[in-house]
């Protein structure tokens, strides 16, 4: 196979790149796998890399209901961070963000990690309460971040207002400065090729239509081509994940909303780091390609649409305009919208499952992009050993039982 | 002096000017009473008792007004209503009510401080009131005798055409009185030319 | 005029209204009615950019929306605008615009180079290399991301306001082409309100640009009575300039009108642009048709337009666009062009005719004027570098897969192309409505609607006049009948032209190696060739939506209105699959890119971004200095600093002030709900966690309130009014939550109770008037009640009278301070407060604010929700489980609290801490560890969520969630801070004033 | 943007409303009787159901009744408003 470089790109001009091979082999599905992965996304396809690469298990199918990448993965504002508050999250998303950082080179394949740095923006006394609490947890476990104020942040980004006259004026923030963004189609990608080298096959326009087990134990799956064997399933399917567990008999603590994203025109280059604001209520960063990426808010009702209601981009643009009003003028040139998965507590869900040898990761509802490398890393060890590894070992299914919760929705609204 | 002279409408620090061009006159109705309502319409103990002290029956249709005297009792829900008194008569009315009502499963409670009534008269008020509004105020479907709760910019009004054709009657909460009313000296700037 | 290019007569500009504009530096003239495009081309200028990869020079291909190439930057300052199209800017006097994406210039750009190394940027390059090494790619991405982007972001604010509006209508019509204005008259006669947008300044779409004839009249003529009989139905809304940008679910449409981006700048005035959110009961999609270029080598040069864009050209805006044109279609609608360049004088070498033959009564009149129609041929290369210079062609094989035959140069300034049209179903199927592959017209038409939808004229694939304006009636009709009008207009009559059919051609063969061929533009805007897409084919990027982000096609300002079909023709063609099977990308708003200041609207800035809800004494608050602090969307004073003091010198003063004598605080934002019903108390029994139904009357209990996940949710006092009546506070940010929540339970869950609920919150105002003077200020004011101890003790509350006034006071303290809260009708709240202040007066009285408010509660221990909770603590871990009933058998919550991680003992608990050094205060949001040298990750074992300097106690105080904290008193804590200190704490009880209690029990 | 209808106010706009999740879940009676397990499931378990799904909205801004609504999660369709404690629609699923 193979091997991405300078160097190969200058040979295949040579040949006026007739020569390329394929990314991915797109097979027919076989009889039977050790391992079926459900679900295509970021997740499932790094999932399945890293049972191949760090697990040795090579017959492996990645089932895909339409092509890969095509769910969250595909339609995310791409910001990866680890600033989390608690320390089972903060560890989790760590090991991702240090995958990440080596993610371009392990996988010979750049998936373009932009490490531009992350603000997060307080705007009020309790913001600013809850931002020292999270970047001294985050120090102290080893994760960087700083507390900002007005002036430091006013000369990173110059473009942001930080007047003392806004309504919800900027009081400081945290920054992350090995947060950022990625290309999120070159992570699905870029996985897709590796688990693939290692033999993985994976199965596009594949959908999951029922998943079959003998006496509480999964041996496989029914699809739109037909039944798939396997001791072993693991699902991955975001959005959908309530869909599956139906399939296989139990209910999850889940429910899927539509949340919506848009990009502006493609400008020169105008802001080269990641603000995010919880309070004024928007997210905004620049793509490579120069379009302003901007994530709006949730829609409230469930929704399998990958649609949302119009009213949540108006708020959502009404508030990057607030905080940056020299956009007024640029173009908003595309909306859409993908189905995340949320949970009570913000957190995901990775482990084992009432029925044996079906694995489920999903949960991560608005926020898992930046956990893809981490959470597939996780999800093999759980796969392979068929027992949680320390770092997922708190986002179980039983600690919706336990009262085990790991609130990482941040501080409740401040009342007094 | 009375105490009366003391009120301050919720409005107090706006400046309401007088309409230039196409702009629709924007005026505040303070001081009226105000008296939340609820009970069980279809206890007929309870529309009776109701019925002595307000000398009408109280609308049951929803989004309806009925005019009774002094009296307006606009529909705010299927066991709600809002009745508006003249000034400093709320007083009066809620403990008739109150008596009338005795033990019957009802409430009567006085938020004459917490509201306040705008109109919204003259060209463009409709069209005022539809820069942030959703409900449809044209008049061949919102009609006289109609009264609507909406959302109104980001906050909510209780919405009435006034019976004279001439605009609408708004009833709006006094913590955000301050809000709608800089929204609407804003909103009018588009009417000026 | 210098207009070069301008032909004598025709058109539809104003020819006395002369304007001026530059380009790139250059002044030139253009005439009112022009675009900006048209202005460029009436002086000859062809080059007005540069490609976005590869910096190749580009014209102007199209005359609309679709266009991919002619983007600027108008205009400089706060006026400035990024990347508008040429086609659709309207010339307006002093026009100021300028290329993008060229540096230095535009006839010279240093990237350009990229065109000569654009071997080694095939699609997707990036993803295989700048990987080595790992640190430099940072490096390498700031080189990118300075070379992509097209226009320049504004440094200024914006000056311009951005209306909003809503509207409901019977019939909405998107479209106001002639298919557009006949369903207008359609259902306008019959008295529906309709509502008839068209994003061009003027109606009348194509056939503003066409010698047709409807009703036997002119269509200008015909267009303009439509118009003026629309104009004068009184329910008929007619908004020109105005861009059906989204259709969203239940008939819900996004419209940006443009107000005054067309006028002089110095004539601009009110609002720049107006959204209008339209809810119609029947949407009409009249929105036409685009026309598709054809792909072949080298297609991208200035000089090549789509053919209908230059009948544009010539017959609406009387410019020429060349001299010596060719003419490369694969349809009949491309003949009309060569008759319009003809009768403009212009000469029209040959046409070029991928289908054998050509009979048409169009294709004939062709022939007749002397033109050279080249049967079976196609252009295979063009040459030229700022300006086209010549075409190649060869012959075609009759399946259009191969070329053979000698190459024939035909020497011209102007290739007009058309490869076929595409309907506008951008709108419908943005609606839901997935579109339909027609192979035999060879496009994507409407599916079937899944709204209160219909699509006419050539948006619903129907090209032909006469058979639009059938569809177009009758589609009006039945809009305004689904309405309930009654509506049966006849058809506007027009004359049947037939046409041969197309012959589709997604790419045209080279004659070259395969690999070798000059690049064939498919997305002009990105740079995305037919190699581009054959390339992702080959490796595994099989699905159109793979292809669209691994090449970028479709990804521009344009969204590929261009060049989509033509790339998923080829795609298909590489796949070897139908185009059916290969389907489309999805189709989304915007329509066309819309501003950002449009979509905020006025809900901008410190008074509209969001209500600051404000009490009834702000004024004073204002008038009196005090800094205010954002609670929810509440105002809310924050502190009263005098002269020259901090917020610590204030907010010690007004401690000590109100310790030592007598405070005022506004707390008339706590949330405050009636509770009245002979269930009342068996209700808050299930809301709140202690006790209700023995509270005697007139009596005050602090109750927490849980979520069912048994995690505190709000906290406040609730007073006992009467047997069936209770008066309750909330927090101030969770009163709208706390009520909702109710009704929700006695509503959906326990609709056979009898409890009323009403939110009084904005009908009291409260102050609280706190210290050991309060009784002498507040009974100096209020008559009719007994301010004794013993008459009126701690918890009660008692109607008096202020003056006239009837008033309510309750004895109830978040300080651990003698205070009464006074209640009185908001209206009377600033005229309480001034009595109230005049009354303390003697006791110099001092206004606080919620930072006072917290050191004093701190310094009692009292919680604050939202603070020291973060949704994550229950009753027990705040250390007051003795709030928390053990007899009642449910409560809201109350099953939560036995699950096993809720029951353990050891979970993290309120303490108090006490700093080593006295007048360290700890942050708030400190982390604690038992062992600052540990090594990393340190374990944590709580943090600080309240900390002040207490002025009261001497020494800073503070309160924190530590695991196992109630064992663990008297032990030490670090806090290591950012700086690099740390501080060491000694664990306390959470209470450093008073604790005995004796201050308030006076 | 959904056009919701209110059973007592007629179809009105969906920025009058707030969701209120998943409908017809009982409280369960006597909670003490209930396993971890059995509260675990009312308390956070759902059936997110892709497709028709049954579920409770609040005419906020207006008359502050909740009930409930019949809505397709895919299509976005609602196939009916009922009040609380009626029979609702059988919507078609498609
Ligand atoms: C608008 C938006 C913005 C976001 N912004 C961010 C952000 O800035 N940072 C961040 O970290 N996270 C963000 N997220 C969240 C992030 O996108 C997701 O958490 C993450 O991508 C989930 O990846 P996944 O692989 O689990 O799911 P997906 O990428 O959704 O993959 C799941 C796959 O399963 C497939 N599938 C479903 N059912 C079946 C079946 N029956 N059979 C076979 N296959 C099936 C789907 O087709 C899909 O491809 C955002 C999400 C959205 C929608
Ligand atoms: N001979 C051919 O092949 C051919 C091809 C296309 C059209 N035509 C002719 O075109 C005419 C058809 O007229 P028609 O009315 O169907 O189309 P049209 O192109 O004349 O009108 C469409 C109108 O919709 C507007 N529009 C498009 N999208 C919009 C949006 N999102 N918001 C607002 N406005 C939008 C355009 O500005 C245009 O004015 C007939 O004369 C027909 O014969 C002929
Ligand atoms: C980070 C990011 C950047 C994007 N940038 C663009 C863009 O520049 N132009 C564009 O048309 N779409 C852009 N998109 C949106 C995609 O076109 C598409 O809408 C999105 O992936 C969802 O897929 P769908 O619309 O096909 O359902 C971007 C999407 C993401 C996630
Ligand atoms: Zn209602």
């Amino acid at each position: 196979m193979s091997k991405y470089s300078i160097f190969s790109l200058a040979r295949n001009a040579m040949s006026f790149h007739q020569n390329w091979e394929k990314v991915w082999r797109s097979p027919e599905p076989k009889k039977q796998y050790d391992v079926i992965i459900v679900g295509g996304g970021g997740h499932g396809l790094a999932t399945a890399y890293y049972l191949a690469k760090e697990h040795g298990i090579k017959n492996i199918a990645v089932l895909e209901k339409g092509w890969i990448g095509g769910g969250n993965t595909g339609r995310n504002t791409t910001i990866v961070r680890s600033n989390y508050l608690w320390d089972e999250s903060a560890h989790l998303y760590e090991k991702a963000m240090k995958l990440w950082e080596g993610l371009s080179q392990d996988l010979n394949y750049n998936v373009m990690f932009s490490q531009r740095g992350v603000y997060n923006l307080g705007h009020n006394l309790q913001d600013m309460r809850d931002i020292e609490r999270r970047v001294n947890a985050n120090r102290l476990n080893g994760i960087d971040g700083y507390v900002v104020g007005p002036e430091e942040i006013k000369r990173a980004i110059p473009a942001l207002n930080v007047d003392a006259g806004c309504r919800y004026p900027v009081l400081g923030a945290s920054f992350q400065p090995r947060a950022g963004v990625a290309r999120h189609d070159a992570v699905a990608w870029g996985f897709a090729r590796g688990a693939d080298q290692h033999g993985v096959d994976i199965i596009q326009n594949c959908e999951v239509t029922a998943i079959r087990q003998e006496n509480g134990e999964v041996t496989g799956v029914e699809t739109s081509k037909g039944t798939i064997l396997a001791k072993k399933v693991g699902v991955v399917v975001a959005g959908h994940c309530s869909v599956l567990a139906d399939m296989a008999g139990f209910r999850m603590p889940i429910e899927s909303h539509p949340l919506q994203a848009l990009v502006s025109e493609p400008i020169k280059p105008v802001l080269d780091t990641v603000v995010m604001s919880n309070a004024v209520h928007g997210y905004v960063s620049q793509s490579d390609k120069g379009d302003l990426v901007i994530g709006a808010g949730i829609d409230s009702y469930t929704g399998y649409g990958q649609r949302g209601s119009f009213s949540g981009i108006e708020h959502t643009v009404a508030a990057i305009i607030e905080m940056f009003p020299i956009f007024s003028r640029v173009r908003m040139n595309r909306q859409w919208g993908g189905i995340v998965d949320t949970t009570p507590d913000a957190c995901p869900i990775i482990g084992n499952t009432p029925v044996k040898g079906l694995y489920f990761n999903c949960g991560w509802g608005t926020g898992g992009f930046k956990a893809t490398p981490g959470s597939g890393w996780v999800f093999a060890h759980n796969i392979a050993t068929g027992a949680p590894h320390e770092l997922n070992a708190a986002f179980g299914l039983d600690r919706f039982t336990s009262g085990f919760l790991i609130d990482e929705h941040g501080a409740a609204g401040v009342a007094h | 002096m009375s105490d009366l002279f003391h009120q301050q409408s919720p409005i107090v620090q706006i400046k309401l000017t007088e309409p230039k061009a196409n702009q629709p006159l924007i005026r505040e109705i303070p001081f009226q009473g105000f008296l939340n309502l609820r009970g069980r319409p279809n206890n007929p103990d309870f529309m009776t008792a109701v019925k002595k002290v307000l000398g009408c029956s109280l609308p049951i249709e929803a989004n309806t007004v009925v005019v009774s005297g002094d009296y307006k009792i606009y529909w705010l829900g299927p066991d709600e209503w809002l009745v508006i008194t003249p000034t400093e008569q709320q007083r009066k009315v809620q403990s008739e009510l109150i008596s009338a009502l005795g033990v019957i499963f009802s409430s009567v409670v006085d938020n004459s401080s917490g509201v306040t009534i705008i109109n919204i008269t003259g060209d463009n008020a409709a069209n005022l009131i539809a820069r942030d509004c959703p409900l449809d105020l044209h008049s061949t479907v919102f009609k006289a005798g109609q009264c609507a709760q909406t959302r109104l910019a980001k906050s909510g009004a209780m919405i009435a055409p006034l019976l004279d054709g001439s605009g609408f009657e708004l009833i709006i909460r006094r913590s955000f009185a301050d809000y709608l009313l800089l929204w609407m000296q804003d909103a009018l700037i588009e009417f000026e030319a | 005029m210098s207009q070069s290019f301008r032909i004598a007569q025709g058109g539809r500009i104003d020819r006395d209204n002369q304007l001026k504009f530059s380009f790139n530096g250059k002044t030139y003239t253009g005439q009112a009615g022009d675009t900006l495009a048209s202005a460029l081309l009436a002086n000859g200028i062809h080059m007005v950019g540069r490609s976005w990869k590869y910096h190749r020079p580009r014209g102007i291909l199209s005359a609309g929306a679709e266009e991919p190439n002619a983007i600027f930057q108008l205009e400089k300052g706060e006026k400035t605008i990024p990347n508008a199209r040429a086609t659709q800017v309207e010339l307006y006097d002093d026009l100021d615009a300028s290329s993008v994406n060229c540096w230095p210039s535009l006839d010279f750009d240093l990237l350009s180079i990229n065109s000569k190394v654009s071997r080694m940027l095939p699609a997707g390059f990036y993803y295989k290399t700048f990987m080595w090494p790992k640190s430099m790619w940072m490096k390498y991405e700031h080189i990118i991301r300075k070379a992509s982007g097209l226009g320049k972001s504004p440094e200024v604010n914006d000056s311009d306001r951005y209306e909003h509006s809503h509207r409901h209508c019977d019939v909405l019509i998107a479209g106001g082409g002639v298919a557009g204005l006949t369903a207008a008259l359609a259902a306008g006669r019959a008295g529906a309100r309709v509502i008839l947008v068209d994003e061009q300044s003027e109606f009348g779409g194509m056939a503003l640009s066409s010698y047709d004839k409807i009703d036997g009249q002119p269509v200008s003529d015909w267009i303009q009575a439509a118009v003026a009989e629309l104009q004068e139905l009184p329910e008929v809304m007619l908004l020109p300039r105005s861009t059906a940008y989204g259709y969203h679910d239940y008939n819900f449409l996004t419209i940006n009108q443009r107000l005054t981006d067309h006028l002089a700048l110095n004539n601009r005035k009110g609002g720049r642009e107006k959204l209008w959110h339209i809810r119609a009961h029947q949407v009409v999609l009249a929105t036409g048709a685009m026309e598709r270029p054809l792909v072949h080598s080298n297609n991208d040069r200035p000089g090549i337009m789509l053919a209908s864009a230059v009948s544009t050209y010539v017959n609406r805006y009387a410019v020429k666009p060349g001299e010596r044109a060719v003419i490369f279609t694969n349809n009949d609608s491309a003949y009309q062009t060569a008759l319009d360049l003809n009768a403009a004088g212009a000469q029209v070498v040959a046409v070029v005719d991928a289908r054998s033959q050509s009979s048409s009564e169009l294709a004939n009149m062709v022939r007749s004027a002397g033109i050279e129609v080249m049967n079976s041929c196609a252009v295979v290369d063009t040459s030229g570098g700022k300006r086209l210079q010549s075409v190649q062609v060869m012959s075609l094989s009759s399946d259009g897969q191969s070329v053979s035959g000698q190459r024939r140069t035909l020497s011209c300034d102007l290739l007009a192309v058309s490869g076929g049209w595409s309907p506008v179903v951008h709108l419908s199927s943005q609606s839901g409505a997935k579109a339909v592959w027609n192979e035999e017209a060879a496009m994507f038409i409407p599916g079937e609607p899944v709204q209160q939808q219909a699509s006419v004229g050539s948006a619903n694939g129907t090209l032909e006049l006469k058979l639009s304006l059938i569809e177009a009636a009758n589609a009006g009709n039945a809009a305004a009948k689904a309405c309930g009008f009654d509506s049966n207009m006849k058809a506007p009559q027009s004359d049947a032209v037939i046409s041969d059919p197309i012959m589709p051609l997604w790419l045209v063969p080279s004659d070259k190696e395969k690999g070798r061929e000059p690049k064939a533009f498919i997305d002009l805007q990105n740079d995305v060739g037919s190699a581009d897409i054959e390339l992702a084919a080959r490796e595994g990027f099989h699905s159109v939506e793979h292809v669209k982000r691994y090449t970028a096609m479709g990804f521009g300002t344009d969204q590929g209105k261009t060049g989509n079909i033509n790339g998923m023709g080829i795609l298909a063609k590489t796949l070897n699959q139908t185009i059916a099977e290969t389907g489309t990308t999805t189709y989304r708003p915007n329509y066309t890119p819309v501003t950002f200041g449009s979509m905020a609207g006025q809900n901008l800035g410190s008074r509209l971004f969001d209500p600051a809800r404000k009490t009834a004494m702000h004024g004073w608050h204002e008038e009196n200095g005090a800094e205010f602090e954002d609670v929810g969307q509440w105002k809310r004073p924050w502190y009263y600093p005098k002269a020259g003091e901090t917020i610590h010198d204030a907010v010690n003063r007004e401690c000590l002030a109100t310790r030592n004598s007598v405070g005022i605080l506004d707390a008339s934002t706590l949330g405050k709900i009636e509770i009245k019903g002979k269930d009342s108390a068996q209700f808050l029994e299930m809301m709140y966690t202690n006790n209700w139904m023995k509270l005697p009357v007139g009596m005050a209990r602090y109750g927490f309130m849980l979520g069912e996940d048994g995690m505190v949710m709000d906290d406040g006092v609730t007073i006992r009014l009467a047997e069936d009546h209770f008066y309750m506070h909330t927090t101030s940010g969770g009163a709208a939550g706390v009520l909702s929540s109710m009704e929700r339970w006695l509503q959906t869950e326990w609709p056979e109770m009898e409890v009323f609920l009403t939110s009084v919150t904005d009908h009291w105002a409260t102050a609280a008037v706190v210290g050991p003077n309060s009784r002498k200020v507040v009974s100096a004011i209020c008559e009719g009640i007994d301010f004794s101890a013993e008459a009126f003790p701690f918890m009660a509350s008692r109607v008096g009278k202020i003056g006239e006034l009837e008033c309510r006071i309750n004895r109830i303290s978040f300080s651990g301070e003698l205070a009464y809260e006074v209640n009185l009708p908001a209206n009377y709240g600033r005229f309480m407060w001034e009595k109230l202040m005049e009354a303390g007066a003697k006791y110099d009285i001092t206004p606080y604010g919620t930072e006072t408010m917290h050191v004093l509660r701190a310094e009692k221990g009292y919680v604050i929700v939202g603070q020291d909770t973060d949704g994550s603590i229950t009753v027990d871990d705040l250390g007051m489980s003795w709030a928390v009933s053990k007899t009642k058998v449910d409560f809201l919550g109350k099953r939560s609290l036995t699950r096993p991680d809720t029951a353990r003992t050891d979970r993290k608990q309120l303490v108090g801490l006490l700093t080593e050094e006295p007048d360290s205060v700890l942050p708030e949001g400190a982390q604690l560890v038992n062992d600052p040298g540990a090594a990393t990750p340190v374990p944590m074992v709580g943090h600080v969520s309240s900390s002040y300097y207490s002025a009261c106690c001497g020494h800073s105080i503070a309160m924190a969630l530590v695991k196992d904290g109630r064992r663990r008193m008297g032990e030490t804590v670090y806090a290591p801070l950012a700086d690099g200190r740390v501080l060491k704490a000694t664990i306390t009880q959470p209470l450093f004033y008073d604790k005995e209690g004796a201050k308030s029990n006076v | 943007m959904l056009l919701i209808e209110c059973p007592w106010c007629g179809e009105r706009d969906e920025s009058e409303f707030s969701y209120a999740g998943e409908a017809h879940i009982a409280r369960p009676l006597e909670t003490e009787k209930l396993s971890d397990e059995e509260w675990a499931n009312y308390l956070f378990l759902r059936k997110n159901i892709k497709g028709l799904h049954r579920e409770q909205w609040n005419h906020a801004a207006g008359c502050r009744r909740y009930f409930n609504v019949e809505r397709n999660t895919v299509s976005y369709k609602i196939s009916g408003s009922y009040k609380i404690g009626e029979q609702g629609p059988v919507g078609d699923d498609t």
